[in-house]
């Protein structure tokens, strides 16, 4: 029982990661970069859908879809103004930005008064509602998080595999002069890829309000976000999912049955072995030039 | 390729046409270092072009210039009439230019098919597409047994049949082509200037070419332009630049064999 | 040589607060308590005829930048004195700095014992310790609740440690030991497998070494999987935002505290006099964050009135030699001091959340 | 303009290129050595602290910008040097003892980082060094016997050769002293064969290899020497510092250091030196302009990472070569001056292309 | 590894094969490369012939088969070797896509091409101690010899990310040269030369083979090259070796002509007929 119970905060805990790995692994097959950003995004969408229900007063149906399109939008100006002009850099100039967007954006919240540097609590309809399976407990917050984990995977991955759209994301991060000799978009997809990341960190902020609050400093999570990225593969969508779940299983164990202190630090350990074992994570793609 | 040849425009054979491609005292730098200084070029609808010139002559840089990838200091690139110059690449790639790039540039993670669909990006003709890929599959059969195999584990030459036909799948009214022959055995090399030269008869499709082998490229082009040091020395059809000393001499490699000898022994160029 | 800091007609005080780290929301409230005072005595004249100047500055919970700023505040601000520095590591790193100049340390806000141990003259502090509060606390409620199995989560840090080891403490008195003992990373979220092991350890009393989200995510994990245990926190627990946030699943916390929350709507006159006051200037609720950093101040300028108008190091530390700080309005307990006794007072007080708001239970829990 | 006639070989080798430079370089040196004169002693910590982080910004650039591997846990080498140096003198051990083996501990523990990350690259190395940082952290905080735990340790003053260096001025000699052998050392590797082969990696493995480069053993002698320039600096940095603890050395630590060489000019000297400066100077800076600022702004919280995150945004969108590369362009209009043409500097389009296949 | 009968065979390939998925990329091939001779592969595109390189210089491990080196001093089995020891071996190489190192100078690649000949260690290069400042004179030196002897002084001091693709293709073989190997594998060297620098190349080849007495091996399209330079011709279809000899009897051999040179008609046909071309306005 106790084993099960473990099991399922585990699977939950780790679709809470591989959420927020969903938005490294989409920006990341969409333009090379890793983006330290993503933690923050999910923050302001969090902190988005707080406004919307708590100072506008919007109902929850309707907060939901407005953040999200909000963080959508916001996404494709973030870009436009901040990624744009540097476009075609080395990727590294990229990452530095995102750690600067991340920066601002958590400056920017913590200077709205009063709720910037409070901890906050969204109220959400399904707050508190639990589902008994005799001794087995499981709160809605968690099975709504795993549900929206598993679509969301499957929408992003049926676009990069499938659409043209998609194809042509990943066609620009590989080869952006290429791209550009072929006549694909780069910037506005590049725009596009940021929209989307931005509206999938929107969903990660709001699944996750109800479960650690809305507080400036929770886009850290994203930190433990990164491992199930590595683990999955970084250019995987399913292996994000993966990896999260890893994590979140090895945590819930390793904080269980290990002597204190390995909860925190198994993810890496576990991120490390796996590095070792497998350079290129569950998922990802064995990379070889060849001359 | 009958399918497409409905849908892009015949050549104007026979009346003076406005060029399709205007170059006019385009000047482009890299950083402080000039490569081209002031050239200006046409080409007219229909027609094979071609560009020769020696080792950094600056022959890229021009198709470059012309491709919106570099921004030229000054002069204008005219496409159709209107004014490119600058425009982002991806809008002239829509007004119906395409560019096979120095050193291949294929999408080395996708899979040779889906670069080929990126080829076709700009092109919403669904049906005409799957037929064009069929025909650049008749080119090319490798390409269609390495379908699904990432296009950057293809051997150098294959990868640039890749470049080639991704360009054609663009369906495009230009075709800006970079050596085109770069890496191809001799067999392909001569099956890709056919095969040039039946686009541009078939459908029409105006070329502008870069080689290095001036021999298959005055043969099959109509125009042709010599490059020098970022410069235009000569220009001229085809037969008559064939028939210029300078040209037999430092292009075509058909050498007066008492001036220069066995060993090494360098003319100077002097343009006459 | 003249006294650093003190003019015919200013003290200069300093202060380092987190106001861009992880406790900012603490910081910001502790640095508005004490403009509050600050402004009241500068209104009434000042101390002695001098004008209180409180220089702020921000270490963002990051010792480096704690020692930078107290290297500022010391030796190009030239302080008097530092007064209500926040946290632990942040104070350890910038005393070395003020001691070399003779700036006391003087009222940090943090209950560590290391702000008055081992002795140093220029050392002050008024919080009773999380040592001392959960050490004096826990006996008298496991005894109320009859509790057989005590066990413990706590941050893995300095100030969880603090809190386990009062309890550890209190336990080797009566005799016994923790049950089972769970930590948890500084900004952790989930806490299901701490609870798991708590509750497969069948513990009855849970002491809990942690501040406010962590607070609620421990409880809220256990009333989910069904485990009711008595949950006992420390001060740092002792904030609204528990039962704010936490909602009806906090009621039944205890945790120890010194003053009172300041509630807008608090029973007691002269404290909602004082939190109306403290919002309409600064158009936010008082915490009792904001408390501490009123009371800092007022302590100070007690001890300043006390040493004169001759206003030194020195004189300053003659006058705390028989300071007696009686109880506030808040409720302090009657803070001492003396030549050897730099801790105000180690006395702390039980509450509960009853009804989503913070009762007090019990009087200061004697030794 | 100058003009620079090469008459041998020996002469590219100079570390000054011409008389000018030895000139400059040469008053800077005296000005530093001079500073405790006439610098209030509040600003010589500064000074101190721009030193300390110069000399770890020297070997993150050797990694990062020389050899192209990026260390997102590179406080984790600073932490092992603090450690290593406070354990030490606090066991009565001699300074420079103490501190050979805090470089050399650290080194020791880069070559284990180092050796499993030869098989990563990419990001895949900047997450296995994340992750080592955090498991360091947490070693830190968890071998309490040693390192005091979460409670931190105090670290003792100085002692060189029998005299205490308890003056703000005697440390910040000693590590100006420290940082100039660290910074010849770095300029030596860089024009010798080792330094080539570490520059040699960053642009092509597969030809570094195959020009008979050991990568394994490059990339992990890069480790190791950065690491040991971060354990210098960490020596130095404890014994600044007076008490360190654990999560001074946490990831935010790791990202300031890179945000340091970034800002700095990634790939020059320099910009270790422009990094330091700016790294110590901003927070000054910035609370300096708080209080021009309205209360509501200027005393608010966010202010100080909202200025960072601008500041960081703006170089890397106007500025990407760094302070390092704006200095250069400063430069050249004064030697060029009045001949300098607009456009000279300006940016061309540029591609990105995967680093996957590198 | 017991030396091989033929003291005058530098490296001999024995059944060398490798298979990438289901691509059997060189089958069986063997092949020796005599002592200062220019031995040159050609095939159609996707033949394997630099995948043989790429065995050669240690990139890909062999399915099967074993490469036999016999150095001045030493007979070892490439396949065992790790790939950074294959240059200290005496083996440099040029690549078909070119590798170079873009963000440094020529001189600098080509010093970087010196680094087998290393003198000093890491603790001599910390303090540049007079050794190292010998050694890097005669890095110097010997670098610009090898500019001098391939024209490059234009370019010393040019970052090679800005030169022209035949100048690098040039800077490539220079660095090649500059760790004064016994072997040295040429991909395609004249590939995106004009004819006159190809007839440069051939000289130099040339002057590598007799002047400094190293072999070649090449993988080369173009046939005037070719035959101008080469010793011996292997000829490779699919993977598998098709013809092996002079020149003369490569190029004649009718396999190569149908799978590589194809049927030799003439050019001129592409040529349009008269009059038909599209006309142009007078300029
Ligand atoms: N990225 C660059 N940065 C600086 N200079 C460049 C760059 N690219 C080209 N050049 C310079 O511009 C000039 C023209 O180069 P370009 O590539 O156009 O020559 P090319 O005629 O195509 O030569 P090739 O036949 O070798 O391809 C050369 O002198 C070269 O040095
Ligand atoms: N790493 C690899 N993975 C999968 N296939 C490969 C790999 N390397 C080579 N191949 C395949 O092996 C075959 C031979 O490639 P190779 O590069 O040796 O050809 P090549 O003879 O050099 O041709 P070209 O003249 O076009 O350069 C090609 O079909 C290629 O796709
Ligand atoms: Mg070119
Ligand atoms: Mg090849």
């Amino acid at each position: 029982m106790q084993f099960l119970q473990l099991t399922v905060s585990g699977i939950s805990q780790g679709c809470i990661y591989g959420l927020i790995a969903l938005g490294f692994v989409l920006i990341y097959k969409a333009t090379e970069a890793v983006s330290f950003a993503q933690g923050e995004l999910m923050m302001l969408g969090a902190f988005c859908g707080l406004a919307l229900m708590t100072v506008l007063g919007f109902p929850y149906w309707v907060a939901v879809p407005a953040t999200i399109v909000a963080m959508g939008l916001f996404g494709v100006v973030l870009e436009r103004l901040v990624i744009r002009p540097i476009l075609g850099q080395p990727v590294f100039s990229i990452v530095m930005l995102t750690i600067g967007v991340g920066y601002v954006l958590r400056g920017l919240v913590t200077m709205i008064p009063d709720i910037g540097t409070n901890t906050n609590s969204l109220p959400v309809p399904y707050k508190d509602m639990l589902l008994r399976m005799r001794e087995l407990v499981l709160s809605a917050e968690q099975l709504v998080v795993i549900g929206a984990t598993a679509v969301l995977c499957l929408l992003l991955f049926a676009l990069f595999r499938y659409s043209k759209l998609g194809v042509a994301m990943q066609a620009s991060s590989q080869n952006q002069l290429a791209a550009y000799y072929m006549g694909i978009p780069v910037q506005r997809l590049n725009g596009l890829a940021w929209g989307l990341a931005s509206a999938v960190a929107a969903v990660a902020g709001l699944l996750l309000a109800p479960i650690t609050f809305v507080h400036a400093n929770m886009g850290f999570i994203g930190l433990k976000a990164f491992p199930a990225a590595v683990v999955g593969g970084f250019g995987s969508l399913p292996g994000a999912i993966v990896g999260g779940l890893v994590i979140g299983l090895v945590e819930s164990f390793s904080g269980f049955y290990l002597p204190e202190g390995f909860k925190d630090t198994a993810p890496y350990i576990v991120v490390l072995l796996m590095l070792m074992v497998r350079p290129n994570g569950l998922f990802g793609e064995r990379l070889r030039k060849k001359v | 390729m009958s399918g497409a040849a409905e849908t892009t425009m015949a050549p104007a054979h026979g009346k003076v046409a406005q060029p399709l491609l205007r170059l006019q005292n385009v000047e482009s730098a890299y950083g402080p270092i000039k490569a081209i200084r002031g050239v200006s070029l046409k080409v007219q609808p229909g027609e094979i072009a071609a560009v020769l010139g020696s080792n950094g002559a600056g022959k890229t840089t021009i198709l470059k210039t012309i491709s919106g990838i570099l921004d030229p200091r000054r002069g204008s690139v005219e496409f159709e009439g209107a004014d490119i110059t600058a425009h982002d690449p991806a809008a002239i790639v829509r007004r119906g230019m395409v560019h096979v790039p120095e050193g291949r540039e294929v999408f080395a993670l996708l899979s040779v098919r889906d670069n080929l669909m990126m080829g076709a990006y700009t092109r919403s003709d669904g049906d005409a597409v799957a037929r064009d890929l069929e025909v650049v599959y008749g080119y090319f059969p490798i390409l269609r047994e390495r379908a699904a195999q990432e296009a950057g584990l293809l051997s150098g030459g294959q990868q640039q049949m890749l470049a080639i036909s991704r360009a054609l799948m663009a369906a495009p009214k230009l075709i800006l082509l970079d050596e085109p022959s770069l890496g191809l055995s001799p067999r392909l090399t001569k099956e890709i200037f056919e095969i040039v030269v039946r686009i541009n008869r078939e459908r029409g499709t105006t070329i502008l070419l870069v080689e290095q082998n001036a021999n298959m490229a005055l043969n099959a082009a109509d125009f042709g332009y010599v490059l020098e040091n970022g410069r235009i020395v000569m220009e001229g059809g085809c037969d008559v630049l064939r028939e210029k000393d300078d040209i037999k001499e430092f292009y075509l490699g058909m050498k007066d064999q008492g001036v220069r000898g066995e060993r090494r022994w360098k003319k100077k160029k002097t343009w006459r | 040589q003249a006294q650093q800091g003190v003019t015919k007609d200013t003290i200069t005080l300093g202060t380092i607060q987190d106001l861009s780290g992880p406790l900012a929301g603490f910081g910001k409230q502790v640095r508005l308590g004490m403009m509050l005072r600050v402004d009241e005595a500068n209104e009434q004249g000042g101390v002695d005829g001098r004008k209180l100047e409180l220089k702020v500055e921000d270490s963002g919970y990051d010792p480096k930048r704690a020692v930078l700023a107290a290297q500022k505040l010391v030796n190009q601000d030239k302080i008097f004195m530092m007064v209500g520095h926040i946290g632990t590591a942040q104070n350890m790193a910038a005393m070395p700095v003020q001691f070399t100049k003779n700036v006391i340390n003087f009222f940090p806000v943090t209950a560590a014992r290391e702000m008055y141990e081992p002795f140093n003259r220029l050392k002050y502090s008024f919080a009773a310790t999380y040592y001392d509060q959960i050490r004096l606390a826990l006996p008298k409620l496991v005894k109320e609740k009859n509790a057989k199995k005590v066990c413990t989560i706590y941050q893995d840090d300095e100030f969880g440690l603090e809190v386990e080891r009062g309890g550890e403490a209190a336990l080797k008195a009566m005799g016994t030991d923790y049950t089972e003992k769970t930590s948890f990373k500084r900004g952790a979220t989930d806490f299901s497998s701490q609870v798991a092991k708590m509750k497969a350890a069948g513990c009855d009393f849970v002491v809990l070494g942690t501040i406010i989200r962590e607070t609620i995510g421990t409880i809220g994990e256990a009333r989910k999987t069904g485990f009711n245990p008595t949950f006992l926190g420390s001060s740092a627990a002792y904030t609204d935002l528990i039962h704010k946030l936490g909602g009806k699943a906090m009621d039944g916390l205890y945790a120890t505290m010194t003053v009172q929350n300041p509630y807008l709507d608090e029973a007691s006159q002269p404290i909602r006099f004082w939190a109306n006051k403290y919002k309409t200037k600064f158009n936010e609720d008082p915490t009792v964050f904001s408390v501490y950093g009123y009371d800092i101040i007022d302590s100070f300028i007690r001890a300043a009135q006390k040493a004169g108008k001759n206003l030194t190091t020195d004189s300053f530390i003659k006058a705390m030699d028989t300071m007696v700080i009686p109880p506030d309005i808040f409720g302090s307990a009657e803070a001492t001091f003396g030549p050897k006794k730099r801790l105000g007072s180690n006395l702390s007080r039980l509450s509960q959340i009853q009804d989503g708001k913070w009762k007090v239970v019990s009087d200061y829990v004697q030794p | 303009m100058r003009f620079l006639f090469k008459t041998s070989y020996a002469q590219d080798l100079r570390l000054a290129k011409h008389g000018g430079q030895v000139f400059w370089y040469g008053l800077l040196c005296l000005l530093l050595v001079a500073a405790p004169l006439f610098t209030p002693e509040y600003w010589l910590a500064q000074l101190t602290f721009v030193l300390i982080y110069a000399i770890v910004g020297l070997g993150l650039m050797l990694l990062a910008g020389y050899t192209g591997l990026f260390s997102l846990g590179h406080a984790a080498f600073l932490g092992v040097g603090a450690y290593t140096q406070a354990v030490l003198t606090g066991m009565g051990w001699p300074f420079f003892l103490s501190l050979g083996c805090a470089a050399g501990i650290s080194a020791a523990v880069g070559i284990v980082v180092g050796l499993p990350a030869m098989r990563v690259k990419g990001i895949y190395l900047g997450m296995a060094t994340l992750a080592f940082g955090f498991i360091v952290e947490e070693g830190f905080a968890r071998w309490e016997s040693v390192t005091g735990g979460n409670s931190g340790m105090p670290v003792g003053t100085p002692e060189v050769l029998g005299y205490a260096l308890d003056t703000a001025t005697s440390f910040y000699l000693l590590c100006l002293a420290i940082t100039a052998a660290c910074t010849l050392v770095i300029l030596n590797l860089l024009r010798s064969p080792t330094g080539r082969a570490f520059v040699a990696i960053r642009d092509s493995e597969i030809s570094a290899q195959s020009m008979g480069i050991h990568l394994a053993y490059y990339k992990t002698l890069s480790f190791a020497l950065s690491a040991a320039f971060a354990g210098i600096g960490g020596a130095l940095y404890a014994h600044k510092l007076q008490f360190i603890s654990p999560d001074q050395f946490s990831i935010l630590q790791s990202i300031d250091l890179l945000l340091m060489i970034v800002i700095g000019g990634l790939g020059s000297v320099h910009g270790a030196f422009l990094g330091a400066l700016f790294l110590i100077s901003m927070p000054q800076l910035i609370s300096l302009g708080k209080d021009w600022l309205p209360d509501s702004v200027g005393q608010s919280p966010g202010l100080q990472g909202l200025v960072y995150g601008v500041v960081l945004i703006a170089f890397v969108l106007f500025e990407p070569m760094g302070l390092y590369g704006r200095w250069l362009k400063v430069r050249t209009w004064l030697q060029m001056f009045p001949f300098y043409r607009q456009g000279m500097f300006k940016r061309q389009k540029t591609f990105q292309k995967s680093d996957r296949l590198r | 590894m017991s030396r091989p009968a033929n003291s005058d065979v530098l490296l001999a390939a024995r059944n060398l094969s490798v298979r990438f998925g289901g691509v059997l990329a060189v089958n069986d091939v063997s092949f020796d490369v005599r002592r200062g001779e220019v031995f040159t592969l050609i095939g159609p595109n996707g033949a394997g012939k630099t995948t043989v390189f790429n065995l050669i210089s240690r990139i890909y491990t062999p399915t099967t088969g074993t490469i036999a080196w016999s150095g001045p001093d030493r007979h070892v089995d490439l396949t065992q070797q790790a790939p950074h020891q294959v240059a200290g071996l005496g083996i440099a190489r040029t690549f078909q896509n070119i590798e170079l190192f873009e963000h440094a100078s020529v001189l600098h690649n080509l010093l970087i091409g010196r680094h087998i000949r290393r003198e000093t260690g890491l603790w001599a290069d910390m303090l540049f101690t007079s050794r190292v400042r010998a050694a890097e004179v005669r890095a110097r030196t010997k670098a610009e010899e090898i500019i001098e002897f391939l024209d490059l002084q234009h370019y010393r001091d040019t970052l090679v990310a800005g030169l022209p693709y035949g100048v690098r293709k040039v800077v490539e073989l220079a660095r090649a040269l500059c760790t004064e190997p016994r072997l040295l594998l040429l991909d395609e060297p004249s590939s995106g030369l004009n004819v006159e620098e190809t007839e440069d190349m051939a000289f130099w080849i040339q002057d590598i083979q007799q002047d400094l007495g190293i072999s070649v091996l090449m993988v080369e399209h173009d046939m005037s090259l070719v035959s101008k330079v080469s010793d011996r011709v292997l000829a490779m279809n699919q993977g598998e070796v098709v013809a092996l000899g002079t020149p003369q009897e490569v190029q004649a051999h009718p396999g190569v002509i149908e799978a590589y040179l194809g049927s030799i008609d003439e050019v001129a046909s592409l040529r349009r007929p008269a009059g038909s071309a599209p006309a142009r306005s007078a300029t």
